[in-house]
C-alpha cells in the first residue's frame, strides 16, 4: 500500500516537472510577451501544483502546508500575470507580427 | 448587524487559515490564533465585506463544487492543448486580444473569473474595464463579442453566477 | 583536494563577491553601485554560511527527524548561521541609507553620476 | 524505483531553470525578464520541495511559503513601476 | 578616455589581488568533520536551558541577546535616518524637463485581490514569528513578510495615507517591552534577557522556551513597523 | 543522494553568476536591479541546500524582497537618471 502511494507519488513529481519544462520550453520559443507569459506562467503553475502533489503522496504528514503552498500559489499567480500583461499592453511592448487582433487598442485609441 | 456577520465570518476564515498554516489543533496554538486573527480582522473587516459576497445557500455550494471540477477539467485540458502547441516544431500560432463581456457584478465574483480565464492557458486576462473583459487568446478562433464570450467566459461564469450574482 | 559541496558554494561565492567589487569600481551610475554592493554582500553571506556547512549533516532545529540525544552528531555548526542572519538584516538598513542619499543627491543635482559630484574632490 | 523518479524530476527541474534563465539573459524587453523572474521563482518552489523531500525536513517548506508570497509582489512591483504607477 | 582606462585597469589589478587571496583560502579549506567547542556547547545545553527546538533562535534571541538589541537599534536608526534625509528641505517636483504625469490608476483586479491577500500575509507574517522557536524564522523575517503586507496595501492604494502615528506607537511599546522584558530577566531569572522568566515548557509546543515567543513577537512588530515605515517615507516623497 | 544535491548545487550556482553578470553588465537599471534580486533568490535556495532554513528564509523575505522593492521605489522617483554615468564601455 505505502509502495503504491511511494509510486503515485514519484509519477506526479515527474508529470509535474515535466510541465515545469514545459513551461521554460514556451518562455523560449513563444514569439511575444504575452505568449510567453501565457506558456511561462500557466504551464509552470500547473507543474508546481503536480509537483507539490506528488510530495504530498510520498510524505503524507507534510499535506497541509504543502496544500496552503498550492492555494497561495495558485491565487496570487493569475493575478501577478494580468497586473504584468496590463503593464505591458500600457507601455506598448512590442507585439508579435503574428497578431490577428488587438480590441484593447482600438478601445484605447492608441494604434501602436 | 450586517456587519457583525461579515466580521465573524473573516475571523473564522482567519482562524482556519491559521489552523491548516499550523497543522495543529493544540489549544496554546489556537489561543494565539484567535487572537492574532481577531486583531487583524477588526483592522481589516471593512476592506474583506467582499468575502461576504458569497451566497451561503445550498445551490450556491453545489454550483461550487461544480465550477471546481470543472475548472480543473478545464485547467488539465488546457495545458495539455498548449503543451502540444508548444512541442510542435511549426509553432502554430493565431495570437490576438479579442473583448468579451461579463454579467457578473461582484468584485468577489469578477476576480474569480478573471483568475479562471488566466489560470486556463490559452487565454489571459489583460484588462478588465466594467462589464468588459479584454482577454489575450493564443488560438483566437472569432473576433466577435458574443462569440468570444460564449467560448471563454460563459463556462465558468455559469457557476460563478449562481454563487455570486 | 577534496571537494565538497561547501567547496562549491565557497567559490560561487567568492566570484559573486569579485563581481560585486568589480561593478562598484568601475560603475559611474549610484544606483548600479548600490546593485554592486548588495551582490557582493550576498557574495560574502554566501561565504559565511559555506563555512559552517559539514558534510552529511542537517539544520539545526531539533523536531521529530532529529531528537535532541544525537544532536551534536547530526547538526551543523548554528553559530554563522546567527551571524548571517544578522548580516542581512543590517545589510537591508544600510541598503536603504544608500538609497536614501542616492535619491536626495538626485534631487539636489538632478543626476546619479558619481563624476558629477565634485563638491568633496580636492 | 522512487529515487529514479526524483532523480529524473530534479533532472527537469534544472533543464527548466536553464531554459529560463536563458530567457532571462536574453531578454528582449524588461516585461519578458520580468516573466522570466516569475518562472524561475515557481521553479525555485519546486525546488525548495525537493530539497526538504531528500533531506527529510518538513521544516524547509515554511521557506516555500514565503517564495510563494514574493513571486506575486515582485512582479506586482515591477509591473506597477512600468506602467508608471508606482 | 584615457583615466577611465587606467582607472579600470587599476580596478582589475585590485581584483586580481583579491582573487589570489579567495584562491589560496579556497585552496587551504577543509571542512570540518567535528562541532566546534562553541557549537557544541549550544547544541548539548540548547534544549535544556533554553527549550527551543531552533537553535539559531537560541542564539539569535538569548545567548547573544544583546547583539539583537544592538541590531533593533541600528535599524531603528537607520530608518529614522531615511525618513529625516527624505523629509527635509525638498525642491518643488515640478521641475522642468520632468513632466508631472498623473499616476497609472490601479486596476479592479489589482485591487480586488490585494484586499483578499493583505490578511493573509499579515497571517503568515505573525506565524513566521510566532512560531520562531520551532520552525525556521522569527523575528526579522516576520516582520519583512509585515512589511511586505503593508506594501501590498501602498500599492492596491497609493492615496491612501499612511498611518505614521499608529506604526510609531507600534514600533515604541514593543521596544520599551522588549528592553522591560530584558531588565525584568536581570531582576527575576538569571540575566538581563534570561528566557527563563517564564517556565521553559516542554520542548516542541508553542507557549515554551521561556519569554522567547514573546520576545520574538516583539522584535517582529518592531522590526515590521520599522521597514515599512522606510518602505512609507520612500514612498512618500512626493506628497510630503 | 548526496550526488544529486551537489548537482543541484552546480546549477545554482551557475545560475546565480549568470544572473550576477546581468546585473553588472546590463546597460538598462531596472534590469540590473532585477538580475540582483535574482541573484538573491537563487542564494537563498542556495542557503537552502547548505542546511541553513533560517538564512534562506531571511534572505528570500529581506535579501530579494524588500531589498528589490526598495530599490524600484527609488527608480521611480529618479525616472530620467537611470543611464546617468553610463557613457563609457
Amino acid at each position: 500500500m505505502d509502495g503504491i502511494l511511494a509510486l503515485l507519488g514519484g509519477i506526479l513529481l515527474v508529470a509535474g516537472t515535466t510541465f515545469l519544462l514545459l513551461g521554460g520550453l514556451g518562455l523560449v520559443r513563444m514569439p511575444d510577451v504575452f505568449n510567453r507569459i501565457q506558456a511561462g506562467t500557466k504551464a509552470t503553475t500547473l507543474g508546481t501544483l503536480l509537483s507539490l502533489a506528488g510530495i504530498a503522496c510520498l510524505q503524507p504528514a507534510w499535506a497541509t502546508k504543502l496544500l496552503l503552498i498550492g492555494l497561495f500559489i495558485l491565487f496570487t499567480n493569475p493575478i501577478s500575470s494580468q497586473v504584468l500583461a496590463r503593464a505591458a499592453h500600457r507601455i506598448g511592448t512590442e507585439k508579435s507580427p503574428l497578431t490577428s487582433v488587438d480590441r484593447l487598442a482600438e478601445d484605447q485609441g492608441n494604434t501602436p | 448587524m450586517l456587519k457583525a456577520v461579515n466580521f465573524l465570518v473573516v475571523w473564522v476564515l482567519l482562524v482556519f487559515f491559521w489552523v491548516l498554516l499550523n497543522g495543529s489543533l493544540a489549544t496554546d496554538v489556537l489561543l494565539v490564533g484567535l487572537i492574532a486573527s481577531l486583531i487583524i480582522s477588526l483592522l481589516f473587516s471593512k476592506d474583506l465585506a467582499l468575502i461576504t459576497e458569497f451566497r451561503a445557500t445550498p445551490p450556491a455550494f453545489g454550483a461550487a463544487l461544480r465550477y471546481f471540477l470543472y475548472f480543473l477539467k478545464e485547467l488539465v485540458k488546457s495545458n495539455i492543448r498548449l503543451a502540444s502547441i508548444v512541442l510542435s516544431p511549426a509553432l502554430p500560432l493565431n495570437p490576438g486580444i479579442v473583448k468579451t463581456r461579463t454579467r457578473l457584478k461582484s468584485r468577489m465574483g469578477r476576480l474569480m473569473l478573471a483568475n479562471s480565464i488566466t489560470l486556463t492557458p490559452g487565454t489571459l486576462t489583460v484588462e478588465l474595464d466594467g462589464e468588459w473583459l479584454y482577454v489575450h487568446w493564443v488560438t483566437v478562433e472569432s473576433t466577435d463579442i458574443e462569440a468570444a464570450t460564449a467560448e471563454i467566459v460563459a463556462g465558468f461564469e455559469q457557476h460563478l453566477e449562481v454563487m455570486y450574482g | 583536494m577534496m571537494t565538497s559541496l561547501a567547496h562549491w558554494a565557497m567559490a560561487a561565492g567568492f566570484v559573486l563577491i569579485l563581481i560585486g567589487f568589480y561593478g562598484a569600481l568601475t560603475n559611474r551610475n549610484l544606483l548600479r553601485m548600490i546593485v554592486a554592493f548588495c551582490i557582493a554582500d550576498t557574495g560574502v553571506n554566501i561565504v559565511l554560511v559555506a563555512v559552517g556547512h559539514m558534510r552529511g549533516r542537517t539544520a539545526p532545529i531539533l523536531d521529530s527527524a532529529v531528537p535532541v540525544a544525537d544532536a551534536v552528531s547530526r547538526i551543523i555548526d548554528p553559530v554563522p548561521q546567527a551571524l548571517v542572519l544578522t548580516a542581512i538584516v543590517i545589510g537591508l538598513g544600510v541598503t536603504a541609507m544608500m538609497l536614501a542619499y542616492a535619491l536626495k543627491l538626485y534631487e539636489k543635482k538632478r543626476t546619479l553620476d558619481i563624476a558629477k559630484f565634485t563638491e568633496l574632490k580636492w | 524505483m522512487v529515487d529514479m523518479l526524483i532523480y529524473l524530476a530534479a533532472t527537469l527541474a534544472g533543464l527548466a531553470l536553464l531554459l529560463a534563465l536563458y530567457r532571462f539573459i536574453k531578454g528582449p524587453s524588461t516585461a519578458d525578464r520580468v516573466i522570466a523572474f516569475d518562472v524561475l521563482t515557481i521553479i525555485g518552489i519546486t525546488a525548495i520541495g525537493l530539497v526538504a523531500l531528500i533531506e527529510q525536513r518538513g521544516i524547509y517548506l515554511d521557506v516555500a511559503l514565503v517564495y510563494a508570497l514574493l513571486s506575486f509582489l515582485g512582479v506586482i512591483v515591477i509591473a506597477r513601476y512600468l506602467e508608471r504607477g508606482l | 578616455m584615457e583615466p577611465i582606462m587606467i582607472k579600470n585597469a587599476i580596478a582589475l589589478l585590485l581584483l586580481a589581488a583579491v582573487g589570489a587571496i579567495f584562491v589560496s583560502l579556497l585552496a587551504g579549506y577543509m571542512p570540518d568533520e567535528q562541532l566546534n567547542l562553541t557549537a557544541r556547547y549550544y547544541a548539548e545545553r540548547t534544549a535544556q536551558d533554553i527549550g527551543t527546538a531552533n537553535i539559531v533562535t537560541a542564539i539569535v534571541v538569548t545567548y547573544r541577546g544583546l547583539d539583537t538589541l544592538g541590531e533593533v537599534t541600528v535599524l531603528f536608526i537607520s530608518a529614522a535616518i531615511v525618513g529625516l534625509v527624505l523629509a527635509q528641505g525638498r525642491l518643488p517636483t515640478n521641475v522642468p524637463g520632468s513632466p508631472q504625469q498623473p499616476r497609472v490608476p490601479v486596476g479592479e483586479l489589482l485591487s480586488t485581490g490585494s484586499r483578499l491577500l493583505t490578511p493573509l500575509i499579515l497571517l503568515l507574517g505573525i506565524y513566521v514569528f510566532v512560531n520562531g522557536h520551532l520552525t525556521p524564522g522569527g523575528g526579522f523575517q516576520g516582520g519583512a513578510i509585515i512589511a511586505s503586507g503593508m506594501l501590498l496595501l501602498l500599492l492596491a492604494d497609493p492615496l491612501k495615507h499612511f498611518s505614521h502615528r499608529l506604526i510609531d506607537v507600534i514600533e515604541s511599546i514593543s521596544g520599551l517591552l522588549f528592553v522591560g522584558i530584558g531588565v525584568l530577566g536581570l531582576l527575576y531569572a538569571g540575566g538581563f534577557l534570561d528566557n527563563r522568566l517564564l517556565p521553559i515548557g516542554t520542548l516542541g509546543e508553542l507557549f515554551s522556551a521561556g519569554v522567547i515567543p514573546l520576545i520574538y513577537s516583539l522584535i517582529g512588530l518592531k522590526v515590521g513597523s520599522e521597514f515599512s515605515s522606510m518602505l512609507a517615507s520612500l514612498s512618500e516623497t512626493e506628497e510630503a | 543522494m548526496s550526488s544529486l544535491i551537489n548537482g543541484m548545487t552546480l546549477v545554482l550556482c551557475v545560475t546565480m553568476i549568470g544572473a550576477a553578470l546581468v546585473a553588472i553588465r546590463d546597460k538598462r537599471l531596472p534590469i540590473a536591479i532585477l538580475a540582483s534580486g535574482l541573484v538573491s533568490l537563487i542564494a537563498s535556495i542556495l542557503f537552502l541546500v547548505l542546511a541553513a532554513p533560517d538564512v534562506a528564509m531571511t534572505e528570500a523575505a529581506i535579501g530579494s524582497g524588500l531589498t528589490t522593492f526598495l530599490f524600484f521605489f527609488v527608480l521611480a522617483r529618479v525616472r530620467g537618471g537611470e543611464q546617468d554615468g553610463a557613457d563609457h564601455d
